[in-house]
């Protein structure tokens, strides 16, 4: 089924906007997302309605908040494939999930001098950062899968790379800067078979296409609110529930326990053990709702809209003299998320005549700074598309593309 | 508006910078980053500011900033420089309100427009912070406050 | 100025809804506050007109966004007396601005054995879960000031208590069950007397009357959205800049950085660097407008009214037979944060009742079990008010309580 | 609809509980935490069910639940009192769209009206999880699960 794409478009507000005297052409969703009048008009009703702290109460709103925000933890939970609810940790973004995952494995893996984590080159910094941070702490060693000249993921030494002291491998599902989709198959084959786990940095991969925890076998994986059609500040770790169980608290306070005393802690099951303090409530049934829509559109359809999209575009940005593209120049294990450069132009300047004709990109390192060392540039600039992107609107970034290449002739 | 950001004599100093390049001796040296963009910056200078130089990467306004600033500042008196710095700097943080006096900012009135853009004033002020501290390592001041 | 609760109230969507059959009287504010329709409207505002990521972008969208959330900052360190708005780091809580200091205060005050960390039996379990952590992380031993009979912190034991191995005391501002409201200044001339620092948990102080963090003279505090008209999914940490400038970096990642390659990272100033991820954009700039309203009503009235309401709660709780208070008996040194036990009645009885009649009270151990065993119950039952409460409300609480009683009879 | 929360025999079992009160000897012991409202239980029994005791603090549903336990269970066998624990649980969860069968549940069909209150079905259940585990350390299993 294709998207109607009219139809789809009526339902962000922001899409009716215009940007200096131009139509609003938003090409910047890997970035975060715009959101759909169903999702503002959730929170806002749960605000207006059903305001209540959650797993506190006895009292009409406390429960209707708490039967809302445990409802937005199935729907999640069912969306991403997980085997129960209770493997969903609601976390503020994908940052924080990360951390989570980052600051007890010290603890759960008993990491220390000559264990080794593993990560790539193409991470974005919230899943490069947290792991040298680790690394740091408990003097065990950092390694990488390098990224190919296509921009791919790199995995001729897998067997190297991921060896006995592997501990675990935290990898990005689709790359942010690059576009590239990563199959995780061979990756979790080797480091389950050395008995290390892996994560699934699926902050980029969730929003665009059907993303099954299961099948992709993996052990933890992040997402983020903001970048599916969701509001702000809620994000989730998903975890295998034995793997949640062993790990302790991390951001401990009301929520997390059994019970205190001043003496001492006992903390609750997963994932209530790892929720401290009042969670993101309204921005969770917010995603709730967002999921309800992504399901409603069809992960599939959006998916193959986003296809089209980048293929077209692919050819677009080719056809625009001084154009180059870094990663996959075709639609094949890419996603609707691609960086390129202008030639002899600054991406920053890139960005600010494309803003003056309304188009939105971002430009920069993408918090993805080793990618744009790997290719020799300090910068990219990069469009991004989501269910609500048309062909006009790559159109209207080609076109714009030609009058960046005259202010700088 | 666009045109107020990017003037000609803008791109001219983008397209063609003045003093551009390391060189030798020097008494200070800064290296600054602008963390959102990635643009960098390394300034030098002699203590007499006899001679100001630098190498870099950036946009066309941080990159132009450099050229004007070199042009402007070198073979200045430590107190002149200090007063166009602060001129400049006046003329950044005044969000396109401020009046820039041609006698003392010269090709430096060009950047007025770069004030009505706030993400893109941290461009043309890179240089410029970087010269304050490469010059305050080379021992002149040329800190606001220290006028008063 | 007297508030004039009429108009206070219309500003309220909630407060018009009925609860099994009666109107609402939402006597939880200390769980969670409700919202008023000029907060709502901010966020729906930035969601419909102004989305974009913050900090990352030189496009219209994300430079509108940058300047809301930038701005949000600005009113919120105004609104605390911080010496500067970069003083302010967004947290999505409470709990994770004080796990911010707990987790990263083992590098920046090089905790070990011998050092001693300092908190009370009054604490919410947000303010004493992370310190047991961190005395178990690094073999620091927690210490505590008691609770008086009359609820009251007892600083009696300070000089021995706070002594020259204590690198940290961290007490709450204002009990979220006793309704005590602590003056700290003994404490911090002590805490500073021997070296150590002040952390003060003003989750439900800074909603309620004025709080200065310069005047207070502490070196941290913490305090929450969702308790001051905001939405969830926001909190903050103040810290004074020296001291943030010494912490390393906690939730680590994109934003946080200065430079990154794969080998190491340098990071950014604060409150950047401890902004890791997307923040919460939208819930920052909410609690912005929270702050606008608040300030208009302004928080001398906000706290004289709950003065009033405590004083005609306190009396007419007091009336009721077999209803004992806990904590401070009159209107002195306390706020609008009433907890009580009903002769023979289980407060989750007591508040299963009150629910039927429209009446929401908290009951349970309010996080923070140590004060529910201090006086010997396992839990209490809590009505606590906000600027929107009336006489009338405290008027149907009373009667709730009577027909408690012949239930129960 | 409280009423039928607040039932008669609820209130009169919450006043007067059967069986209150920790014995010896027994064969299985367990203690359990509802960590929202800070109710306790502790329960005991033998391992041919002649006896369960139990102590605890809590709301009046949960005192009340423990007392109807002690009155269905106490001295039936293992298979009797799994069924009674299932059909407990069903009514418990079944979100107030279950019938309760009074030869089964005795007094235990009071508890009807709690299923209509999804907070508080955790305190009537309290006593009945403690069973469960108290039972399975005693060696007697009334799990579900075993049945098939
Ligand atoms: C005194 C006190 N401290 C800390 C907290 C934790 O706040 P939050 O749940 O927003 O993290 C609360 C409220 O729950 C509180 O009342
Ligand atoms: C691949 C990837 N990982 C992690 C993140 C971090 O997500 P968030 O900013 O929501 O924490 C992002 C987006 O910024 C991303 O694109």
């Amino acid at each position: 089924m294709t998207l109607d794409l009219v139809q789809v478009r009526a339902d962000f507000p922001i899409l009716t906007r215009e940007i200096n005297g131009h139509p609003l052409v938003y090409l910047d969703s890997a970035n975060t997302s715009q959101k759909p009048r169903q999702v503002l008009e959730a929170m806002q009703d749960h605000q207006e309605r059903h305001n209540g702290n959650v797993s506190r109460s006895v009292h009409t709103l406390g429960t209707e908040a708490t039967a809302a925000y445990e409802g937005a933890r199935e729907k999640i939970a069912a969306f991403i494939g997980a085997a129960r609810p209770e493997e969903v940790v609601f976390t503020k973004n994908s940052t924080e999930a990360i951390n989570l995952v980052a600051w007890t494995a010290s603890d759960f893996l008993s990491l220390g001098p000559g264990d080794e984590i593993v990560v790539s080159e193409m991470e974005h910094h919230s899943n490069l950062v947290p792991w040298q941070l680790l690394c740091q702490r408990t003097g065990a060693t950092l390694r990488w899968f390098g990224v190919t000249d296509e921009g791919r993921l790199d995995e001729s030494q897998l067997d190297e790379l991921v060896n006995e002291r592997t501990k675990l491998v935290s990898v990005v599902h689709m790359s942010n800067i690059l576009g590239t989709i990563n199959d995780p198959a061979r990756i979790v084959a080797r480091a389950h078979e050395v008995g290390a786990l892996v994560m699934l940095d699926c902050s980029q991969s969730v929003p665009h296409f059907p993303v099954n925890v299961a099948d992709l076998g993996v052990d933890f994986i992040a997402f983020t609110g903001h970048k599916m059609l969701g509001p702000t500040g809620i994000g989730a770790l998903w975890g295998r529930y034995e793997l949640l169980e062993r790990m302790p608290p991390f951001l401990a306070g009301g929520s997390t326990i059994e019970t205190v005393t001043m003496a001492g802690t006992t903390f609750a099951p997963p994932p209530a053990r790892f929720e401290g303090g009042t969670p993101p409530i309204t921005e969770a049934i917010g995603l709730g709702a967002a999921v309800d829509y992504l399901n409603k559109l069809g992960m599939e359809n959006i998916h193959r809209h986003e296809q089209e999209i980048t293929a077209y575009a692919l050819k677009a940005l080719a056809d625009v003299p001084g154009v180059t593209i870094f990663g996959p120049g075709t639609p094949e294990g890419r996603g609707g998320t691609v960086s390129f450069a202008v030639d002899g132009v600054h991406p920053h300047d890139v960005g600010q005549i494309l803003d003056d004709l309304g188009v939105e990109v971002r430009v920069g390192h993408h918090c993805a700074r080793p990618v744009c060392t790997r290719f020799g540039v300090p910068a990219m600039t990069r469009a991004s598309f989501y269910l609500y992107t048309t062909t006009d609107e790559i159109d209207a970034l080609a076109r714009g593309l030609e009058q960046v290449r005259k202010v700088f002739a | 508006m666009i045109d107020q950001l990017y003037q000609d004599i803008i791109l001219d100093h983008y397209k063609h910078p003045h003093g551009r390049g390391l060189r030798d001796p020097f008494q200070g040296e800064a290296h600054h980053v602008n963390p959102t963009c990635g643009d960098e910056i390394t300034l030098r200078v002699t203590e007499d500011l006899s001679e100001i130089s630098y190498d870099g990467m950036g946009c066309s306004i941080s990159q132009a900033s450099a050229s004007v600033l070199h042009e402007l500042l070198k073979g200045r008196t430590p107190g002149e420089a200090f007063e166009i710095h602060e001129a400049f700097l006046a003329l950044m943080q005044g969000r396109g309100q401020v009046e820039p006096d041609e006698d003392v900012l010269g090709d430096g009135i060009a950047f007025a427009g770069v004030a009505k853009y706030p993400a893109r004033v941290k461009c043309a002020l890179l240089p410029w912070m970087a010269f304050k501290d490469a010059a305050a390592r080379a021992g002149i001041s040329v800190n606001p406050e220290v006028k008063a």
